[in-house]
């Protein structure tokens, strides 16, 4: 058997309505249609009355998940695109991620965002989201680089008694494979070394794992041992991993696919620079895309985010340092 | 907790207990005016004079079960939904002991758990969050239940309003949307917010009934909205309330309202619905002046202590405060900075 | 650009250009979905099957000083409004010289200065910013334009669509909101979108006017779009029209459709715009077969002419291309980084 | 003569609509009313048919300005509040900020945002959305911290021909005065040496340059001498400017109102860790709001927030590294 990152979503969504009664999904055309990417197929047949289609309203969508939080209940709330929820973006961000800290009542929902780029889904459909969530508090927000991860930090979102950004990423979806799912998993909240090596860290996560974890095989070839840390959770963030990485090191690449102002990688590099500033040999970097929307042209598409290509002369930039 | 009065009660019981709660409303506004005018309040102070007649029907009708989500000028469908004196004092004295616990403050305020929803202020975000805690009940079996979302006729033209009625209405949840057209959103007149002839008129564009009524006359308050709640209750879908009135106060008490033209004022509209409730029980000898003057007197009272009581209260103290947002606490980062 | 024929025009004339651009439309369309399946188009591709009576209806009553927001399945009404060919095509091949330089792709093309908006994805998210053009032109002083915003019948779920129409009610502006209300938007059919019997009963709700019209019946389509816009121009208002139709393919061409039932593919829905087109020109002899076969052909030519041109052109060049976001090129922030 | 920030905001408005005809303003209760916080007092009145109140509709108010910037308008808009702009959310970052990028046509719409705290507004009356807009290519963000700025930065805002988010801080409003409207300005993408010193550097922007330099001066009692570098424009963001004196101090310290994760502070460290990595003989450090939503009583809304009470202790610690 084998299985794909999408599948793994698929499964954690059965897993979760099988075991827990309070679980639902709500989305557009998550019903009998099984979503825009067939997340939850099948899934309205086997869970009858618990998979349903919404209208195109996702400030509604998010409004009503709070609400069913509130009465106990554990939603799974799936945006067609991560992009379309800057519709839905002042329910995320005033409603649901406020609601525990103004009135101590848990507001356990999922928010799926099927998100990133991918090769002629152009400027609305490519979006990476993951920093503007973080920023909010309240709020958290997952990023799963691996099938496992896919599988088996879904079912932790879903158990979560916090709102969870849940950004999967479209690229990963049918290209990324695993044997089977995972019984175990780390724990949210802890980053994981994906590669271990001895003169740079690079500090990644989502599709960028995969970008660095092949740069890091080329830079292999050239002698140079890369340590690649995936993140796995943007927020909370793992910063002591970081730290002990960036420790063993002296180096610090950061990279990530989303806009280069703030997110994920200035973050980390803000966090690492404040803690561990006499551990670095050679000044902190980061790539991030391009300070443009997402092009829809694959030529231009390549050129504005990461790959392992820029990420591999990045790291070697930085080594040589 | 005070009990709410069902619909099913007797009308004259249901108009008396409205009245009363009317008329702690008023006298609970009049009481934070003077707060804020004496800068014993942090921030803005929101009231809802002349809307009470309005807001205690809403309040009267629903049951302890059902589900309420009040706007900035219901201090009366709150009170009447069971509301103590003390939760709205405390939370306008940011007293720690509140339910918002001086974190969110004024209007602000409600007890999820209870059916009480505490807004947000952005406008007609809280209708979504009613149509969720109605859709959970019913995949739970609960039924025979309605849930109440209170809005302006400004915040008719927020995309939230529209997106959560039709949501409302394509799962026929037992959801009453109340607006309270009082002629202005802040300073704009209704001219600048819509151009239809009747707010009512919207109903048949999402497929829900419709229920009009003069906001400032006391019995058809109590009656409609009595009646667009049952028509929920038993399953008729949701009910859209159009209510027309006016604002007798500020948008805020910082806000002398100069913008309401004298003759809208002086108008039919401008009539106190508190007077009108009163007139409503002196003609049907549901209470005499000495009975009311009693009320009025026990209110002042009651509202007294409780201001006395919240100004007593510990200020929440931020070396107590778990700086932490989340529920999960093993999720918080708590790095310290610098 | 061809030229646009205006709602002034002698009947015979209107429905002649109309189909036209109906059967360019399609030819268009299907040689789209053949490169799909070649591989030779990167994304999706949405395709207005069944929907070119009314959108061509809207292109033809539109002048070239109106202003149009066309959605994803309005090639017919893009080529009417003046759209060459070739701006098709270059969009969804990414060439460099099309209007969107390879930067957007497919559906998300337009010349926002000759007043043919390019949609972004955001569903509703194009109706105000038609309002603004119009608004903007209202303060340069030019009238007897129109606006058209094209949604389908899904769309309306959207906050975007209430605000929008009811700020262009509110204006008194000349948009015509047309709605193709094609039954699914996506899988989703129209029971889970909306509640209401007649998406037309939400005009009074805005207090705009309705027109209602079977999108498969091209002369329909003419006469009515013709008849909304006409009002408009006329400054009777926004104008909404509702269009029954069925979409005569998947939501792209990666979608089987497997949802929609034979019965409804089958049923009057189900018929054809286009044949029913060539059958009115027949009937009224505007033109006959041999006629129909020419027009097909050359477009067929002019079809393939513009692919094998786009073909040979340039892809945009990373290289060549400026990574910067704003028009302002000293507030660009170009550190190169790492 | 003497006047505040708010009047000098009103008085930039004016002078925007006087000197060309394509300005216009639209918001809620823009209008006769003057607007909430009275930035347009007297406008509709001297500038007929040009200021006009829009209805409760944010997300239709920016698509609206973006059409008439199409046909070659420069609209101002009011949001009544920044907090409100999340329901704008997706006409901002959609459609406004990728139009030029889209079309090669400018989108010069200024949109104004009363933001930040101020005592007893509690958590959606007192949002600092500096980073979330910053984030986004495609715009301009700018952060005015002075009277004078307020007004020469809001007559560049209108000329400017991209969207700007103009961040214009509540708590300024009344309480900060000047003698006179400047005739002078430093250009967008400058920022500006508040205080000079030599101990250490603390960059900030809006109303923290003032608690900044409160703390400034109590350092000074102690000997030490805080150089404040004010940003004003955070995007884009003059880090010439921040490298420049963090290598005459060697230290730097960034203040922000906003939440922790990512943001100001974090892009301004994460820049400054990468180019001048060598001069800073302590780590950076940063000071930001607290990670939950805006608390409404004043007591914690005081300890929310930085002051310069912990910013002069967060200044201490660093220099005595
Ligand atoms: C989405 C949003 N935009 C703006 C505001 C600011 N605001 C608060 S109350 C108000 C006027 C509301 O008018 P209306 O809905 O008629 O209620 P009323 O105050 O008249 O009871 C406005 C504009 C807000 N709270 N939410
Ligand atoms: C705000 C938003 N949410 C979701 C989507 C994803 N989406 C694209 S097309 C579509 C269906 C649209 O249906 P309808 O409006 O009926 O138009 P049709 O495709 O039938 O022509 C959806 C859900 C979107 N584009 N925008
Ligand atoms: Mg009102
Ligand atoms: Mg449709």
């Amino acid at each position: 058997m084998s299985i794909t990152y999408l599948e793994a979503i698929r499964e954690a969504q059965a897993h979760a309505l099988r075991d827990d009664p309070r679980v639902f999904i709500y989305g557009q055309d998550v019903g009998a249609f099984g979503g825009a990417f067939k997340a939850t197929k099948n899934l309205q047949k086997e869970f009858p009355g618990r998979v349903l289609d919404s209208p195109i309203s996702e400030d509604a969508m998010i409004g009503l998940a709070v609400g069913t939080a509130i009465e106990g209940m554990r939603p799974i709330i799936e945006m067609q695109f991560a992009d379309f929820s800057t519709v839905a973006f002042n329910q995320i961000v005033n409603q649901a991620s406020t609601l525990f800290w103004r009135t101590n009542v848990p507001c356990p929902i999922t928010v799926r965002l099927p998100f990133g780029g991918t090769s002629g889904s152009g400027p609305f459909h490519s979006q990476c989201l993951e920093a503007i969530y973080a920023h909010y508090p309240g709020l958290v927000v997952l990023t799963p680089a691996t099938v496992e991860d896919a599988y088996s930090m879904l079912l932790s979102a879903v158990a979560i008694d916090d709102p969870v950004i849940f950004c999967e990423h479209k690229f990963l979806y049918y290209h990324l494979k695993a044997e089977k799912l995972p019984s175990e998993a780390l724990p949210i909240g802890k980053a994981r070394i994906a590669r271990e090596g001895r003169d740079l860290t690079i500090v990644t996560y989502s599709a960028m794992v995969h970008e660095a974890l092949a740069a890091a095989d080329e830079l292999a070839t050239e002698g140079w041992q890369v340590e690649v840390v995936d993140l796995r959770s943007i927020k909370p963030l793992d910063t002591d991993t970081v730290v002990a990485s960036v420790a063993r090191t002296g180096r610090l690449l950061c990279v990530g696919e989303a806009w280069p102002w703030g997110g994920v990688t200035a973050e980390v590099i803000a966090r690492v620079s404040a803690e561990s500033y006499g551990l670095l040999d050679a000044p902190p970097q980061r790539l991030n895309a391009k300070d443009t929307p997402v092009p829809y042209h694959p030529n231009l598409w390549a050129a504005h985010r990461p790959t392992a290509r820029s990420v591999a002369a990045a790291a070697r930039k930085l080594i040589r340092f | 907790m005070l009990q709410t009065v069902s619909g099913s009660h007797a009308v004259g019981e249901t108009q008396l207990a409205a009245y009363r709660f009317m008329l702690r409303a008023r006298l609970l506004d009049d009481k934070f005016a003077a707060l804020y005018r004496a800068g014993k309040i942090h921030g803005g102070v929101f009231l809802g004079r002349g809307q009470e007649a309005l807001s205690a029907a809403i309040g009267v009708s629903l049951n302890k079960s059902d589900v309420f989500a009040p706007l900035i000028r219901d201090a009366a469908g709150r009170l009447a939904f069971g509301e103590p004196i003390i939760d709205a004092v405390r939370t306008y004295l940011g007293s720690a002991l509140g339910p918002m616990r001086g974190r969110d403050g004024n209007v602000h305020r409600g007890r999820p758990l209870e059916g009480y929803l505490p807004m947000i202020s952005h406008l007609g975000a809280m209708v979504s969050v009613v149509n969720g805690v109605l859709f959970a009940r019913r995949m739970k079996g609960i039924t025979g239940i309605v849930g109440v979302a209170c809005l302006g006729e400004g915040a008719t033209s927020t995309g939230a309003f529209h997106e959560s009625l039709n949501q409302a209405a394509v799962e026929k949840l037992p959801l009453v949307l109340v607006v309270a057209n009082n002629q202005f959103a802040y300073s704009t007149p209704t001219t600048s917010q819509f151009a239809c002839a009747d707010l009512a008129n919207k109903a048949t564009g999402y497929g829900v009934e419709s229920h009009s009524l003069d906001g400032t006359d006391f019995s058809d308050c109590v009656e409609t909205v009595g009646s667009a709640v049952a028509r929920a209750r038993a399953g008729h879908g949701p009910q859209l309330v159009i209510a027309t009135l006016l604002r007798l106060c500020g948008h805020g008490e910082h806000d002398d309202a100069g913008y309401i033209a004298p003759e809208l004022k002086n108008s039919a509209l401008g009539r106190d619905c508190l007077k009108g409730a009163e007139e409503f029980l002196l003609k049907h000898k549901l209470a005499d002046a000495a009975q009311l003057a009693v009320w009025r007197s026990e209110a002042i009272r009651e509202i007294e202590e409780a201001v006395a009581q919240a100004q007593r209260e510990p200020a929440p103290d931020p070396y107590e405060e778990k700086w932490s947002a989340l529920s999960s606490e093993h999720l918080n980062e708590l790095r310290t900075e610098a």
